[in-house]
């Protein structure tokens, strides 16, 4: 009877979630923006998963050192190279579907890392209050005035040779700040509202408010926060490699157009010119898209009103 | 107000200095010497050693680091190790340049994205909001030199309409006969696809924050009370959402401003417009550390002042507020 | 009305002060007094009143009880031990005695937290149970307050109750432990008067069943008068009138009871209700220190040299109703007309 | 003349889930000078009545049947630029959260020059002139014109709204919730204003609260509602003191009074019905202690008990 | 929309670059761009005459007078005039030496100071007394650029004593410099465009030099600076400019390949491209294990696949372009084999050094296979090779070249991997730190006298950021190095410069690859008469010499 009992519990609680899963996926699947946000990841996600294939068919549809061994020049498509070939006959195909997979783990561990930092930083300035919360906030303010991009340009010339781990560890040095001063913010509020004094009162510690009832709500701002840095990272990292100052031993969709406009064939390449360029745009904006949708879904006021009446 | 200003002015001033700091101490740490880097097989390695003290790059770092504080606060900047001019000239033949593009873009994108923002919020789902939305969508997250690059092939190549770099033809400039509003035509031509290229970028920004900020002003209850003291539409729209409406994006320009600088030099890069954010990727692919330094001491400067400039503007425009 | 007569929980000059936050600058800090030395008694078993206007102190007061703020001065003290600068362990063990309902049911509670979990809480951090245990006791404890069937209660998130259910959840929650003493912050300001007969009649049940002093706050005399045994009037931290329920709302001593009761929008059959006309004038300047008489801005009959400079003592203006006015006296209330009613005027 | 004719007024919302019926066939009448009580609790349509009548639906709100006529004009037929030209200068309202009715960028005086600048001819500094006047009118120092709103007390935000109603010397008033937010002192005083100003302007005004005690203090004529209907209407006199309605019985009987005995409080058990799902019958049937199967099937009908007070109810 | 101004009518060339000068500052302004306008500037005593690429007499009036014995050297000097009108003398030269000397000037001071005295004999003539023989005075320390004395002295003597003397030279700036050039600055917008008109003063104008009838014939010359290379193809297409003067990329050629307006002019550079090995570390050490690498690499592969046919085959350290120097002789391992006799013989090598395999790159039977398991003479695996080469966008002829030897080598089972590394962090890691296996460097514009070698090998230049990357010590090329340092017999040098090159490319401490070759674009319908030269046509004797058509 008892186990009964405490079965159809852990049953409900389960259902719980799921409803409310069910429900947040309800309110994002309303949502256009996100639908074909989504969609577009999906996509991209495929490339980067099949951007193993085409090496595996061919060494010469090795993005970074597959040459086609019968062309010596960019060439346009072909059955062979379904987009073509770059100035050394790699295959355009094979380099976009590289670059899928390098934006992605660009984009999402730099946010992540980003994301992570910013919100273990916001969190403990907003708790904590005090001279910690002035150091970090100043901090912050002082990272958040730096054009990132020209930054890690200025580290990468100094310090040579950047592989693709320190471009993303320095992209999310330098983009804490913004998640950290919206979770500071969110938890100050949040440490002014009732609930928090409510667990008080039921005589939950320090450690118990913050991670059960600040973090749970902090965590899906810090979330959405993760899918612009994902932009922001993703669009960085592309520029930079564009300038010249990515790993050049990554093939990445920034150094592709680097490779196009730097060795002169911007006017005569379009199927070169357009892909990349393309990729990292939809890319930019799926993520965009995404984050836009999930703003909504968890827009407490949207909420609200669906519940009310 | 004036206390508050002088206060951020310090606060400025003291962001300042730690970028100062931090900016000498990663210079210094950085492996090699700039001289290292000239690869000139004429240049003999006594040559260089003679060279580098000459440069000053043997001193004790303390020894280095207090001059470098003097000079800068005495407004010497140093010189170029490239132009072998003082680094203030460089940047002021160079700034100008920066201004007129940047600010022109901005202040047009400004307009028209908080204009066109408002428009779309007013007629929110109407076909007007999604042409602009996903106008807006599209172009703010278009990837900016990829844009310039296929500016740069429609209108300069194809079309030919534009030209694809540089802000003044040689012939306008050399001829003493030129016209003052020639010359101006001249630099407006030349403008034409890096404005296009930075306004395409940034007044999607801005009509999107615009418009989400609209959207919330409206469902504030003063505009119901405007509606119901029988104001027009127009009234409404632009004499209580949008006074309103406009502080958010003030707020999000003034944060934004250091991502909109990056944008600014790639495209002065794509379009080799002599400006400030072109001259810092130049000095930094040429180990002009004085140059970098000074380029993005400037950078940081313009972009601490601006945010005082935008609280500042925030009071102002909001009465609520009074520092 | 109440038998039992020993004091559970006692204020002594209790003064708490906030410094509002200036703007960046620290300009316009001011220190907001809310609440200025602050005596009363609160007797087991009784639900006790605190009425005063917005902003008068009457949160300020119930959070100092339960320990979410030290007060500047004074002490505080449950069946006689002082509970102030209780810390760490201590703290919680008193928290099984004192428990509080917060004014707003809408945001007392942790929206990614379920009702179940919410309930509960009291229980895993006072280590009470846990597991299946808990999920009963909280499953009964939401029966207690009227929600059947608990179970497809406890399984929602907050925001898919209305405003009442809320309330009586949280009245669960601060019940699972069985303290001696509730708190109840308003806890019907934000509801309609259909669900507050009902949050009214699970306090008086919480009293009669369980045995729990309740302090309740509210600004509604008309509430004080239904609920409450005794009951103290606060006006912006001071203590104004304190007595038994019945006779401080239908005889009142004090010139801001009277202008509160002239105030107060009535309805029903009102003709015994006295109208006072109690003189209010603008504010006037004072200063905010809290030497003086707490009312002396808007009081008609206060006189600067006197009631500006001394506070006025309590006086006993009846069977344990005291009255803090230098011109008030003991007797018959003494209304200006008799019982101007206002309906369908 | 009847001031105010609403006949048979439904208004639906269109939410995710469907359409909500917010208010179904609600009628009632207004003579000029005369004021009319909306209670009811809250969720159950009161302020989507009043955005109706000053042609203010939200874009997802919608009329979906019945007439409002106003001097004898069917409001619902105007054009839009007909009703701008009736709002504010016919009927103005006086909104819930008058804390932020007003615009926080723009000064307090300037919005109420607009309001007048805006219906009648005037020039700016003759408008100024009159929002003086009406400053002393809801007495407020005249000083403060132009002051921002945040400037404001809650009190004093109320007062500014209360003058600028009148700044076109409407012939209808709606009050929603005007002094919810006050405290009962500033509450009372505005209260006494308000009547004062009625009767000074021979001003209709429609009160809508959700307290039962400030609607009583104020109003002639009292209409109850109830999940969007209105469920009975009558002398304030009647309906409080000779409830007929289950609801307006419980509704009475769940508010504590001053006066009197203490007498007991009886809760209304249950909760209101979700006005997304069509009902058929009686919306009070599974909260109303007489109902009977047939409450559920039945459309109830008005009934009549005394001259001038009608009850939604076939069993009273 | 703006037309293009038809440049030739008014008898102004415009040459489309990709950076501005520097500074007109000779000292600083050493760059290749910077360059570009200074050599028409900044005249010194003998200039190479493109064709023969012998010296002939520029601001001299006829060839040196050298006494071998006394180590003295006179010059006679042309009656020549500065810009600024003042009279061209002898004192101008002696000036020059003695800055030169003076501060150190850097890529100078080492072509003077074997110089005991130089002297103005009379206004005309110079004498220059060397303390040792030296085979760079004539082709070097002569071809110095002369800078006016009066125009430095005042500065020079306000430097005396000064402690950063070289400093306040090299940020010296003059608004206009007096040269002796055909061409002098006349406006400088920065960033945008310079325009050089016609020098009145030119020693030059109407004389013929070296077998050049020289002008020039044109009024003025704009160098206009585009940032990026699409934006000066294009201009050159559309004619906006006469002439790129850059080399223009493989990938633009096919667009302009065509156009009947444009004129390509095909010039080999006097450059060498290159694969180094660090011969401090083994395996790199080992002589046989450099050669089979060397085998290994099909260099014409390199040239025909990733140069796409734009440069030669080098066999030498030095190019076959300086037709005096090179030496078409020396050990050219692996040439003319295909593939799999690379391997054969890459093997053959390998394993006559002692190294050993699991499975060896040749089978029994002689077929090639993939090899696997090599280990060195001394019996250990061999250590995987790290070739650093500059990244693919700064010059993806090199990068490319990595990953081809890279793959090549892994045919014998030598485990490789070449990785791109950003331009200074190379210099770095290879210059100064010595931290590398093997790198892929070259030089764009070597001089035409072999000195270089004698830079990049000798044991003394073996120190952080010293030339001698590879560290490579062979004290008979030391010998001959030094020796033909001090040969002015260019016969006897070029015997011993000979042997040099035998010696290296038989150790290959450096593995020559490829020479690039230049392609150079005018409007066809502009401008004639320009002078192809080792370096390509823009050189000062084309813009002497180029007439409007
Ligand atoms: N954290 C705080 N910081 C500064 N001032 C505060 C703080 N909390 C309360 N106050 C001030 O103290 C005074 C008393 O506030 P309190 O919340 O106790 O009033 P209340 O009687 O509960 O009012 P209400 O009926 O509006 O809930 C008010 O003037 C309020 O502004
Ligand atoms: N814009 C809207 N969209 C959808 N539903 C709405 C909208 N506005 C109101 N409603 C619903 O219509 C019903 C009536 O709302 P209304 O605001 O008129 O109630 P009310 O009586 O004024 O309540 P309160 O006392 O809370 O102000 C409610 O159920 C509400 O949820
Ligand atoms: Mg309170
Ligand atoms: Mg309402």
């Amino acid at each position: 009877m008892n186990q009964q009992a405490a079965m159809d519990l852990r049953q409900a609680r389960r259902s719980l979630w799921r409803e409310r899963l069910a429900e947040d996926w309800r309110v994002f699947r309303r949502n256009p923006l996100g639908r074909i946000g989504l969609t577009l990841l999906i996509m991209f996600g495929l490339m980067a998963v099949c951007s193993y294939i085409p090496p595996m068919i061919n060494p010469m549809y090795n993005p970074m050192t597959g040459v086609d061994p019968h062309i010596m020049a960019s060439t346009g498509p072909s059955a062979r190279h379904w987009l073509g070939t770059d100035f050394m006959g790699r295959d355009i195909f094979a380099q976009l579907l590289a670059g899928a997979r390098v934006a992605f783990m660009v984009g999402v561990s730099a946010a992540f890392m980003a994301v992570v930092l910013g919100t273990a930083l916001g969190m403990t300035a907003g708790y904590m209050g005090g001279l910690t919360d002035t150091l970090l906030m100043r901090a912050a303010d002082m990272i958040m005035v730096m054009p990132t991009l020209l930054v890690v340009l200025m580290l990468a010339a100094l310090f040579g040779q950047l592989n693709i781990w320190t471009i993303v560890l320095m992209i999310a040095l330098f983009r804490w700040p913004g998640v950290s001063r919206v979770v500071r913010a969110q938890t100050l509020s949040l440490k002014q509202r009732p609930f928090i004094d409510a667990a008080r009162v039921a005589g939950a510690s320090h450690p118990r408010i913050i991670f059960r009832h600040i973090m749970p709500n902090v965590l899906p701002l810090a979330f959405l926060y993760m899918t612009f840095r994902v932009t922001s990272a993703i669009v960085i990292e592309a520029a930079l490699a564009f300038l010249g100052f990515g790993d050049p031993g990554t093939v990445s969709w920034g150094m592709m157009l680097q490779w196009v406009w730097k060795t002169g064939h911007m006017f005569q390449a379009m199927y070169w010119l357009l892909p990349p360029g393309l990729c990292i745009s939809l890319i930019t904006l799926s993520f965009y898209m995404l984050g836009r949708a999930m703003d909504e879904v968890l827009d407490p006021r949207l909420r609200d009103e669906t519940s009310a009446g | 107000m004036k206390r508050f200003i002088i206060k951020r002015m310090a606060q400025v001033v003291v962001v300042l200095f730690l970028i100062l700091t931090v900016l000498f101490v990663l210079f210094r740490l950085a492996p090699g010497d700039p001289v290292e880097r000239m690869v000139d097989p004429n240049l003999t390695l006594e040559e260089a050693e003679h060279l580098v003290e000459q440069l000053g790059l043997k001193e004790p770092i303390l020894t280095q680091y207090g001059i470098y504080l003097k000079n800068f606060a005495m407004g010497h900047f140093g010189h170029s190790f490239h132009y072998g001019q003082p680094v203030a000239e460089v940047i002021w033949e160079k700034l100008p340049n920066t201004i007129l593009l940047f600010t022109t873009a901005v202040i047009l994108a400004a307009l028209v994205g908080v204009s066109w923002g408002k428009i779309a919020a007013w007629s929110k789902g109407k076909w007007k909001d999604l042409a602009f939305t996903v106008a807006a969508l599209v172009t703010h997250t278009l990837f900016l030199p990829w844009l310039a690059l296929l500016l740069v092939w429609f209108f300069g190549y194809r079309l030919e309409w534009f030209p694809i770099t540089g802000m003044m033809s040689e012939e306008v400039w050399l001829d003493p006969d030129t016209a003052w509003w020639q010359k101006a035509w001249d630099v407006g031509y030349h403008m034409m696809l890096p404005l296009l290229t930075l306004f395409l970028i940034h007044f999607g920004s801005y009509l999107l924050v615009m418009r989400s900020s609209m959207l919330d002003t409206l469902k504030e209850d003063y505009i119901v009370t405007a509606r119901a003291k029988g104001l027009s539409e127009k009234a409404i729209r632009n004499r209580h959402a949008a006074p309103n409406a406009m502080l958010p994006v003030v707020t999000s320009v003034g944060l934004s401003l250091a991502f909109s600088i990056n944008g600014g030099a790639l495209t002065e890069t794509v379009f080799s417009w002599p400006g400030i954010g072109r001259e810092l990727v130049f000095a930094v692919s040429h180990n002009d550390y004085p140059l970098a330094q000074a380029c993005f001491l400037l950078i940081a400067t313009v972009v601490l002042f601006s945010n005082v400039v935008v609280d500042v503007l925030y009071a102002y425009l909001d009465p609520r507020i009074r520092y | 009305m109440s038998s039992a007569q020993e004091t559970i929980l006692e204020l002594r000059q209790v003064t708490k002060r906030y410094q509002t936050r200036g703007n960046i600058l620290g300009r316009g800090k001011k220190e907001v007094l809310a609440l200025n030395r602050i005596s009363l008694q609160v007797r087991a078993g009784e639900i006790f009143g605190l009425v005063g206007e917005s902003g008068s102190g009457k949160t300020t007061a119930g959070r100092l009880i339960v320990g979410l703020e030290k007060p500047d001065e004074g002490g505080i003290f449950l069946n006689g031990q002082d509970i102030v600068g209780l810390q760490g362990k201590a703290l919680r063990r008193y928290r099984r005695q004192v428990q509080m309902v917060f004014q707003d049911p809408y945001q007392s509670f942790n929206p990614q937290v379920s009702i179940m979990d919410s309930v509960g809480e009291p229980l895993l951090t006072q280590g009470v149970a846990k597991g299946v245990e808990r999920e009963q006791m909280v499953l009964a404890a939401l029966k207690e307050a009227g929600l059947s069937p608990a179970e497809s209660y406890a399984f929602r998130f907050p925001h898919q109750l209305s405003g009442g259910q809320r309330q009586r959840v949280a009245i669960a929650r601060a019940m699972i432990l069985e303290p001696s003493l509730l708190v109840a912050d308003e806890p019907t300001s934000m509801l309609d008067a259909s669900y507050s007969a009902q949050i009214f009649d699970l306090l008086l049940g919480v009293r009669g069943r369980l045995g729990a002093t309740v302090l309740f706050i509210t600004h509604s005399l008309a509430s004080a008068r239904y609920l409450c045994d005794r009951v103290a009037v606060i006006y912006r931290g001071n203590l104004m009138e304190i007595g038994p329920a019945q006779e401080v709302i239908r005889n009142p001593r004090h010139p801001y009871t009277q202008a509160l009761l002239d105030a107060t929008p009535k309805f029903g059959r009102c003709e015994d209700i006295p109208r006072f006309n109690t003189l209010l004038r603008a504010e006037r300047p004072a200063a905010d220190s809290g030497v003086g008489c707490g009312f002396f801005r808007r009081c008609g009959l206060a006189q600067r040299a006197r009631c500006s400079m001394e506070a006025p003592e309590f006086r006993a203006m009846g069977e344990g109703h005291l009255c803090a006015c230098h011109y008030a006296e003991p007797g018959p209330a003494q209304a200006d007309q008799g019982g101007e009613c206002h309906l369908g005027a | 003349m009847t001031l105010l004719d609403v006949q048979n007024l439904s208004i639906g919302y269109q939410t995710a889930e469907g359409l909500l019926q917010a208010v179904e066939g609600v009628s009632f009448s207004l003579e000029a000078g005369q004021s009319l009580g909306l209670v009811g609790e809250s969720g159950c349509g009161k302020t989507t009545i009043g955005m109706a009548l000053m042609g203010l639906l939200p874009p997802n709100g919608r009329i979906t049947g019945g007439h409002v006529l106003l001097n004898g004009r069917d409001l619902r037929e105007l054009t839009e630029e007909e009703m701008r030209q009736v709002r504010w200068k016919e009927v103005a309202m006086i909104f819930q959260a008058a804390m932020n009715a007003l615009n926080p960028v723009q000064r307090v005086g300037d919005q109420m020059i607009e309001a007048i600048v805006e219906h009648q001819p005037v020039s700016k500094a003759q408008a100024r002139q009159r929002v003086e006047g009406l400053y002393q009118l809801v007495g407020m120092p005249v000083e403060r014109i132009d002051d921002y709103p945040h400037q404001y007390s809650g009190g004093m935000k109320q007062r500014a709204i209360i003058a600028m109603a009148l700044a076109n010397k409407p012939k209808l008033i709606i009050a929603d919730e005007p002094t919810t937010a006050l405290d009962v002192i500033v509450q009372d005083q505005i209260l006494q204003e308000t009547k004062n100003l009625q009767h000074e302007f021979n001003i209709g005004i429609i009160f809508i609260s959700h307290d039962i005690s400030i609607v009583a203090e104020v109003c002639q004529t009292i209409g109850v509602m109830y999940a969007g209907q209105l469920v009975e209407i009558g002398g304030a006199e009647q309906v409080f003191y000779d409830p007929r309605h289950p609801y307006t019985k419980a509704l009475v009987a769940s508010f504590p009074t001053l006066a009197g005995e203490r007498k007991e409080l009886k809760p209304i058990p249950g909760e209101p019905p979700h006005l997304i799902n069509a009902i058929m019958g009686c919306r009070f049937c599974d909260r109303c202690p007489r109902s009977e199967a047939q409450c559920k099937l039945d459309r109830p009908a008005w009934q009549q008990v005394a001259a001038g007070h009608h009850v939604l109810c076939d069993h009273c | 929309w703006a037309a293009p101004a038809q440049s030739a009518g008014n008898g102004i060339l415009k040459i489309g670059v990709l950076e501005e000068p520097k500074s007109l500052n000779l000292w600083l302004a050493s760059d290749a761009w910077s360059n570009r306008i200074l050599s028409l500037m900044y005249q010194p005593l003998y200039l190479r005459e493109p064709n023969s690429m012998e010296l002939v007499p520029w601001l001299a009036a006829e060839q040196p007078d050298f006494d071998h014995k006394t180590l003295t050297c006179t010059v006679k000097l042309r009656p020549a005039k500065w810009s600024d009108g003042s009279d061209f003398t002898a004192e101008d030269v002696v000036f020059t030496g003695h800055m030169i000397y003076l501060y150190q000037m850097p890529r100078h001071y080492s072509k003077w100071k074997f110089i005991e005295k130089v002297e103005a004999v009379d206004k005309h003539t110079v004498r220059f007394v060397l303390n040792k023989p030296m085979a760079i005075f004539l082709s070097r320390t002569l071809t110095t650029p002369i800078v006016q004395k009066k125009q430095w002295a005042s500065l020079v003597k306000q430097l005396e004593g000064s402690e950063r003397a070289l400093q306040e030279i090299l940020q010296h700036d003059f608004e206009e410099p007096s040269v002796t050039g055909p061409f002098v600055v006349d406006k400088w917008k920065k960033g945008v465009f310079v325009y050089m008109k016609k020098n009145p003063h030119f020693f030059g104008q109407g004389q013929t030099i070296g077998g050049h009838k020289l002008g020039p014939h044109i009024k003025g010359i704009i160098f206009k600076i585009y940032g990026t290379a699409d934006a000066a193809i294009l201009a050159l297409r559309k004619g906006d400019i006469d002439f790129y003067w850059n080399d223009i990329q493989a990938g633009y050629l096919k667009s302009i390949e065509n156009d009947p307006d444009i004129k390509l002019f095909t010039n080999t550079k006097s450059g060498v491209y290159y694969l180094g090995f660090n011969l401090r570390r083994a395996p790199m050490d080992d002589v046989a294990f450099r050669r089979a690498v060397a085998t290994l690499i099909a260099k014409e592969f390199i040239i025909k696949r990733i140069l796409q046919g734009y440069g030669e085959v080098l066999h030498s350290m030095i190019p076959p372009g300086n037709e005096v120097f090179y030496n078409p002789n020396v050990p050219k391992h692996g040439a003319g084999l295909d593939r799999a006799q690379r391997v054969k013989a890459a093997y053959e090598i390998l394993s006559r050094a002692g190294y050993t395999w699991e499975t060896p790159p040749v089978d029994a039977q002689g077929k090639v296979q993939k090899a696997r398991g090599i280990k060195t003479p001394d019996g250990k695996p061999l250590r995987e090779v790290v070739i650093l080469t500059p990244p693919a966008d700064y010059d993806p002829h090199r990068a490319m070249s990595g990953q081809m030897i890279q793959e090549w080598l892994r045919e014998v089972g030598i485990p490789v991997v070449s990785r791109p590394m950003a331009f200074g962090a190379l210099i770095q890691t290879v210059k100064t730190q010595h931290d590398f296996d093997c790198f892929v460097l070259g030089y764009g514009k070597l001089a035409l006298d072999p000195g270089y070698l004698r830079a990049f090998f000798h044991s003394s230049q073996d120190k952080p950021k010293g030339w001698n990357m590879s560290g490579y010590n062979n004290p008979e090329f030391d010998q001959l190095a030094t020796e033909s340092d001090e040969t002015m017999d260019t016969a006897k040098r070029r015997d011993l410069i000979f042997k040099m090159q035998e010696i290296l490319m038989s150790e290959v401490p450096y593995i020559p690859l490829y020479n690039p070759v230049l392609v150079e674009g005018v409007r066809a319908d502009r401008f004639t008469g320009w002078v192809p030269a080792l370096g390509g046509i823009g050189n000062i004797w084309s813009l002497c010499e180029i007439q409007a058509k």
